[in-house]
């Protein structure tokens, strides 16, 4: 891996085929979970952490595995991981474990960590497809942390409301109350409220995309009579 | 390249939106008359709202702000969320549920004419999801003799929050007719019961059956004039007329008379002029016939089995998702071919 | 322990052997995936796309192996039917491809020495003529697919864009100005 | 027909070789983590007691004093719950019983309530409830304090008129436009204290937990 | 009294008719010079059989069908023949199309008329004099009529279509006013021809004048037509509508009124088909309405040919005048120019401004108002089709009958956000109608190309079992007599094949197209063939080297 791919891989997870915005993949819990930072970030991490592990693993047997049972044997490993991560978030981050729930074994569902073992995993080296699984799973955090964070502010007003559970009750302290006296505009931190606002952040992406490539272009293009349709 | 017609009707746009707003007078004029004037302070408050969002708007989109922002379209939204908000919401309420409403309702959908939903009925819907508690807070009218807060003390609740000494808020607001039916009928009362107790009316609510009728009113007005087609609203009060009745024969200690049902909650604007936006209802008759009884069904049954006390905002929301689906099953026979599309 | 360990190899074990047998026995061939493709293309045969005809190309799309956007022909609304057809995103031309307007050879016949070269390149036999006989294009038939340029050793091949006739007219979208003009 | 049988047994062989080697590694993790999380899972419940009794006012192994309780009209409940009892040198401080209040806003509310040994209410807390967001759910503790406002109650004073919401007439706050959900939630309470009155004895027996805690597997 | 039916939708603009119906129908002077379209009906362009300079009479062909689906073209009037070029004519495009310049010699002489007993005719005699007369219907498409007449065909009811529904246009009324026998007459000879049984005449019934005229025309040669005052409507005069509106029958989508028993023809067609059998007068006049911002609306009978300058000039344009549009105002188009020719289909000049026709105001976004549907005649849903034609989804259209869409502008005239719905649907037909050809072209170039690809396959396979064979054959040789050299054996055998496969490649390449030429193509060929082989002999002299290499 030279340094060039190792600069697209980053790229292509972090941005330019980031899972949540672009490839519109694992939005279950996108959408679920996103109700609040820590949640958010704890999820998105759990499947980062899944997701390398498995791009990782996938990566050395690849040669290995007949195409008949590809699939079978990638969700197997993936399966295997994610309660491998269950059951350490089960002794050792119990509160947090109680909040994510059914999110955690459904990491294995989630498709995008299919969706790159797959793609990426299954035709590349393991140190490549590890740093793929790795920045894939960051981009999705970042997403979620971006999504989780705006929903509770809007929603509550607070940031990092319920860090005590991921990092212990000395944490207790670090909840950020930005709104204080917040009536709480609850639309944010309830379903329809994830939708909007995934919505919007992909909107916010397409936006920036494109101001990106008007400026890449940047030609003095005629401007006059430009018109639009409808 | 001029194209035939060359000539056209002077109809337009922005004059069916007036008349609409027009129509919407007598229902408030009795409002003021029974809850007293907060209400208009509602609607200066929502219209400001929606003209200065949609301008805004506008200007993001590109698009020439002077034909749209004279279109109309933006007021009615306002008219018509500011008239499913207590007047004695604060003030931040209604901003919030208007610019939603215009914002993402509106413009985020593609505008006038390409929003999927109701607009107001989507601003509304905000509002009681995300602010249940101001929600609830409705005037008593001046008939039932409570205590009253005169103009100067709701504006200062409007933009301050703060009430009279001695008063709390559950002393001069009370909840909707509806409201309270469910609230009543949860204790174990039976219709009958509820129905003796002094906030409600011949029909309905005391005052809110007179300001429902005042939107018929205005309605029928539309109607007439031929700016909505019939069959909207009397699909609509028809099937919640039905349904209603049916329950009602049945068991009359726990379900309500039709008539209570008109009379009561957004029913009557509901069908005259939540329903009737051309934008977001079907187009085809009998995609309307479909779409009213869906609506009426649903708001009936959010009514009388749902976690909200009315349900026209929501069954008008959930049909309003329905209508290309509609649209696509009710297509008309064309000339000199047997059948519709499908 | 043991026992889901058990479970799981039994599991492991039945999954496997319907998997084989289904792999080896439901084997699919052929692909009706390029004949869709291939009649979305403009089946100009003009190679453009860099495979050798509208079939291959078509093939290739199939398989994975080409873009969706390396047909000039086809234009940009030959893109957005092939991303239709494959439910994937639509792309605009990519490097040197752009769309061309139409047009259609014409040979000068005062320059055309009747070698016959450009008739053997003509992917659709719109070319006629004999060895130091006038060559002409069947216009109807010719898809302007400028495969007979490079061949002429006189250069005698011109590719004039189709006018608009009274007859093709088209009424145009109506353009109705709702931006500010900048 | 060979050669798909050998193929199909090759898929098969190598899916069951991944498959005992993820099985393996299941295994050592569960091995490693299984005390961990019994620990965890008690010391939860712990905490969420001690939140309605304070630990420094028993001294014996709650979670280990426990008895199970018929489902009862009183409690609200409709199946066997488990009560643990807080001792302090062998005598008895507080039962932390499980309760339901049937009619909320949205259907029901499981409560957790400790009851002293004289009667007063040590703390009352809401386990589960599908009230309103942002009008019924001032009931958690995480949202409002109102929950709170049951300590030190009893029905040594006040009866049953005293024991409703202010707006029929009671002793308890409410915020204005939600009633229903305190004045089930008071109801409940209410009745817990009366199954407490009249169960009292058996409740704080100590033969009783000694045979029930013995017969848990 | 008849029961009639009534369509779905139309409207009631105000009609503006009394304007031109003051003054009786005008003959145009002759103009200094007339230029005829060769195309001036549905179909083909006729095929110009004059040449310039010729000197022609009045009402002689100058223009003869060249396909089934085309028409006649006579000499309005008597002069030469100026010029066979492209000129401007009255179509939106704005694109010139062939025209024959005639500049009249004043004489306005005849050619030999003659009278024609339509009853002595077959219907074979009778489509081909209709044909070569140039008879096309004059209500706005322009058909040949002798198609309509093809048989086999099975017609009840003859229907005769004086609706002239739209505003402005009064050309037929006054056509009906005055020349009512005439076009009873038409009548009798349409009748025979096509066998019909009842025959009905519907006007709108706004214009009694013109009722009571064929009433009277009809009541004195003693026949039984129905004359029937029609609703008021627009589009009444739409030939399916009129159908619908006088027998109720709905002419299935896609097919022809005679599929339903019923053909239906103007009354100024009538008219002309009685002139061409009764007085030998082919189409070479028609009356045009010329109305609108002008000092002295009126109708004028005017020459095929005569720019439509000439007889605005009649009468006198107001100053503000800025356009002129032909046809109605709910379905005419702008002339690109005021001196293009008056062509058969020219039933009316309205002379606009812009406080005659106030300019639209900006188009809104549609509000899904359905005001258009509830007044489309087609009975589409004129929202969703705008829908379609606007983001392109031209499939959709379809599916949503775009095609029965009659363009007749009722929806846009209602749209209260002032949307150009016709433009949209003008531009989606066009749109499918050359994605179609493009479709077709496409398939048929893919079958070239495999018939190709076989074809080349096919030769390679038929050399390979040539040389095969030869190879086995010189095996055998070798076999016979083993001694000879084998190497410069096959190698000579190999140059043979070359060499053959050359000479066949040549015969293959011999042009097929060489076959059936017609005889100017032949000279053409000959000409160009002489001219190269100049050039040949030219670059052999420059050159020897310079011979094209040949193919291998």
């Amino acid at each position: 891996m030279n340094a060039n791919e190792f600069k697209e891989i980053v790229h292509n997870g972090l941005w330019k085929q980031n899972p949540g915005l672009v490839q519109l993949l694992g939005l279950c819990p996108l959408l679920a979970i996103s109700n609040s930072l820590v949640n958010a970030v704890s999820l998105g991490l759990a499947t980062t952490l899944v997701m390398t592990l498995s791009s990782a693993s996938i990566a050395p047997v690849r040669s290995y595995v007949p195409n008949e049972i590809r699939i079978p044997v990638f969700v197997l490993i993936i399966a295997v991981l994610v309660t491998v991560v269950q059951y350490l978030m089960n002794a050792y981050m119990y509160g947090l474990y109680v909040v994510l729930g059914i999110f955690i074994p459904l990491i294995v569902t989630n498709c995008i960590v299919l969706a790159r073992a797959e793609s990426f995993a299954s035709k590349n080296p393991p140190l490549a497809s590890a740093l793929d699984g790795f920045m894939m799973g960051l981009g999705l955090t970042a997403v979620l942390a971006v999504l989780g964070g705006v929903r509770e502010l809007i929603g509550k007003g607070t940031l990092l409301s319920g860090i005590d559970l991921a990092l212990g009750d000395g944490a207790k302290d670090w909840v950020i109350h930005v709104i204080p006296d917040y009536h709480g505009f609850l639309l944010a931190i309830l379903p329809p409220g994830a939708f909007i606002g995934l919505g919007l952040l992909i909107a916010g992406k397409n936006w920036l995309n494109l101001r990106a490539e008007a400026k890449a272009r940047s030609n003095p293009a005629p401007l006059s009579n430009e018109a639009v349709q409808g | 390249m001029l194209s035939s017609p060359f000539i056209t009707t002077p109809t337009s746009v922005n004059q069916i939106m007036l008349r609409v707003l027009l129509a919407l007078i007598p229902g408030i004029a009795l409002y003021v008359w029974y809850f007293g004037p907060a209400i208009l302070v509602s609607i200066t408050l929502a219209s400001i709202t929606a003209l200065a969002t949609e301008a805004v708007m506008l200007k993001l989109r590109d698009r020439p702000i002077k034909p749209f922002l004279s279109d109309h379209s933006a007021l009615l939204t306002a008219w018509l969320l500011a008239l499913s908000i207590p007047p004695l919401a604060p003030w931040w309420l209604v901003v919030v549920g208007t610019a939603f409403a215009i914002v993402v309702a509106k413009h985020l959908y593609g505008g006038l004419g390409s929003n999927a939903f109701n607009p107001a009925m989507i601003g509304y819907a905000v509002l009681i999801i995300s602010f249940p508690a101001h929600m609830t807070h409705w005037l008593t009218p001046h008939a039932l003799g409570g205590i009253e807060l005169d103009f100067a003390q709701q504006l200062s609740y409007i933009f301050h929050g703060t009430l009279p000494a001695g008063l709390t808020l559950d002393a001069v607001t009370m909840a909707t007719p509806l409201d309270t039916l469910k609230t009543q009928l949860h204790l174990g009362l039976s219709v009958s019961e509820i129905r003796d107790m002094p906030i409600y009316g011949r029909l309905a609510g005391h005052g809110s059956e007179m300001v429902a009728l005042g939107f018929a009113i205005g309605g029928l007005y539309l109607l007439f004039t031929r700016i909505i087609s019939w069959h909207l609203p009397l699909v609509y009060l028809g099937t919640l007329f039905a349904v209603a009745g049916i329950f009602h024969v049945f068991d009359p200690t726990h379900y309500v008379t039709p008539l209570f049902h008109w009379f009561s909650g957004a029913a009557m604007i509901g069908a005259f002029f939540i329903l009737t936006d051309p934008v977001t209802s079907p187009t085809t008759a009998k995609g309307k016939i479909i779409f009213a009884a869906g609506a009426a069904l649903l708001t009936y049954l959010i009514r009388v089995f749902g976690g909200f006390p009315d349900g026209m905002a929501f069954a008008t929301i959930l049909m309003n998702i329905c209508v290309p689906l509609i649209d696509l099953y009710t297509q008309p026979k064309v000339f000199g071919k047997k059948d519709g599309l499908l | 322990m043991i026992t889901a360990l058990w479970v799981m190899i039994a599991l492991a074990a039945l999954l496997g052997l319907v998997l084989g047998f289904s792999a080896v026995r439901f084997k699919i061939e052929g692909n009706p995936l390029v004949e869709k493709i291939d009649a979305v293309l403009p089946q100009t045969q003009c190679g453009q796309c860099g495979y050798p005809g509208c079939k291959p190309y078509a093939e290739a799309i199939a398989k994975g192996e080409a873009d969706i956007n390396l047909c000039p022909p086809g234009g940009d609304d030959g893109i957005h039917k092939l991303a239709d057809l494959l439910g994937v995103e639509y792309k605009p031309f990519g490097g040197d491809a752009k769309p061309k307007a139409k047009a259609v050879a014409f040979i000068d016949e005062q320059t055309c020495i009747g070698c016959t070269l450009c008739i053997q390149a003509c992917p659709v036999d719109a070319i006629v003529g004999a060895a130091k006989q006038m060559h002409t294009v069947i216009a109807s038939e010719c898809t302007g697919c400028e495969l007979c340029l490079p061949p002429c050793p006189v250069d005698c091949i011109s590719m004039p864009a189709i006018e608009e006739r009274l007859t093709d007219w088209k009424w145009k979208h109506p353009v109705i100005t709702l931006r500010k003009i900048a | 027909m060979r050669r798909i049988v050998r193929s199909t047994l090759q898929t098969a062989a190598n899916l069951v070789f991944f498959a005992i080697i993820g099985t393996a590694i299941l295994a050592a993790t569960y091995g490693m983590t299984h005390e961990v999380i019994e620990r965890t899972v008690e010391a939860e419940k712990l905490k969420l007691i001690s939140q309605i009794v304070p630990p420094a006012s028993y001294d014996n192994d709650i979670l280990k004093d426990e008895r199970h309780i018929e489902a009862d009209a009183l409690l609200g409940t409709t199946t066997q719950t488990v009560a643990h009892v807080a001792r302090r040198k062998g005598e008895p401080v507080a039962v932390v019983l499980e309760s339901i209040a049937p009619d909320g806003y949205a259907g029901k509310i499981a409560l957790i309530l400790a009851i002293r040994a004289n009667g007063e209410l040590a703390g009352v807390r809401v386990v589960s409830h599908k009230e309103t967001p942002g009008l019924g759910d001032y009931i958690e503790i995480a949202k409002n304090p109102w929950i709170t406002s049951f300590d030190g109650k009893s029905r040594n004073i006040w009866g049953d008129k005293e024991w409703q919401v202010k707006k029929d007439g009671g002793q308890f706050e409410h915020m204005a436009g939600a009633t229903i959900t305190p004045r089930a939630i008071v109801k409940a309470v209410n009745r817990s204290l009366l199954y407490f009155a009249a169960h009292r004895d058996e409740l704080f027996a100590e033969n009783i937990a000694a045979t029930h805690a013995g017969g848990k597997p | 009294m008849r029961t009639l039916h009534h369509f779905h939708g139309g409207i009631h603009p105000t009609s503006h008719k009394s304007l031109s119906t003051h003054q009786s129908i005008a003959r145009a002077p002759l103009p200094k010079s007339l230029v005829i379209p060769l195309r001036q009906h549905a179909g083909e362009a006729a095929k110009p059989c004059v040449n310039v300079g010729d000197h022609v009479l009045k009402g002689q062909r100058i223009g003869t069908p060249s396909a089934t689906l085309s028409s006649s073209i006579h000499a309005p009037t008597s002069g030469t023949i100026a010029s066979i070029a492209l000129h401007q004519i009255a179509h939106p495009s704005a694109l010139p199309d062939l025209c024959i310049t005639l500049i009249p010699d004043g004489k306005d002489t005849w050619i030999k008329r003659e009278a024609v007993d339509f009853l002595a005719l077959s219907a074979n005699e009778m489509q081909q004099h209709l044909r070569d007369f140039g008879i096309v219907g004059l209500g706005g498409a322009t058909f040949p009529s002798d198609l309509k007449l093809r048989h086999p065909i099975k017609v009840d009811t003859l229907i005769l279509n004086g609706a002239e529904c739209e505003p402005y246009i009064t050309c037929d009324d006054m056509l009906m006013r005055e020349r009512a026998s005439e076009i009873v007459r038409g009548i009798v000879i349409l009748r025979h021809a096509l066998e019909a049984g009842e025959v009905l005449i519907g006007i709108e019934d706004n214009k009694p004048e013109a009722i009571a005229a064929m009433h009277e025309a009809v009541s004195a040669a003693q026949l039984d037509y129905a004359v029937v005052a029609v609703p008021t409507i627009y589009p009444g005069g739409s030939a399916k509508h009129l159908i619908k509106v006088l027998t109720g029958l709905e002419v299935p989508s896609g097919k022809l009124p005679t599929d339903i028993g019923v053909q239906c023809f103007n009354v100024a067609t009538a008219l002309s088909i009685k002139r061409a059998l009764d007085d030998g007068e082919p189409l070479i006049s028609r009356i045009v309405t010329i109305t609108g911002n002008v000092e002295h609306p009126r109708n004028y009978e005017a020459l095929i040919g005569t720019a439509f300058s000439d007889l605005i000039d009649l009468s006198v344009a107001k100053r503000d005048t800025n356009r002129y549009i032909m046809g109605g105002p709910m379905m005419g188009v702008v002339l690109p120019a005021v001196n293009v020719p008056l062509v058969k289909s020219s039933n009316c000049v309205i002379a606009a401004s812009d406080t005659l026709f106030p300019p639209a105001p900006p188009a809104l976004p549609c509000i899904r108002c359905t005001r258009c549907a509830q007044v489309c005649p087609a009975e589409l849903q004129p929202q969703d089709l705008y829908w379609f034609a606007k983001s392109n989804n031209f499939g959709k259209a379809q599916e949503y009958s775009l095609a029965d869409c009659i363009e007749c502008g009722v929806c846009a005239y209602v749209c209260p956000s002032h949307i150009p719905l016709v433009q949209y649907y003008r531009y989606a037909k066009s749109e499918i109608r050359e994605r179609s050809a493009e479709k077709l072209a496409a398939d048929k170039a893919r079958e070239r190309h495999e018939y190709r690809q076989f074809r080349i396959e096919r030769e390679k396979q038929e050399k390979a079992e040539k040389l095969a064979q030869r190879e086995a054959a010189s095996k055998a040789a070798a076999v016979v007599a083993p001694s000879t050299p084998s190497v410069d054996d096959t190698q000579q055998i190999r140059i043979n094949e070359a060499i053959e496969r050359a000479k066949a490649q040549a015969a293959e390449a011999h042009p097929k197209n060489t076959d059936a030429l017609t005889p100017e193509q032949q000279a053409e060929i000959a000409s160009i063939e002489a001219r190269r082989a100049k050039i040949r002999e030219l670059a052999t002299d420059a050159g020897a080297d310079d011979e094209p290499h040949k193919t291998s």
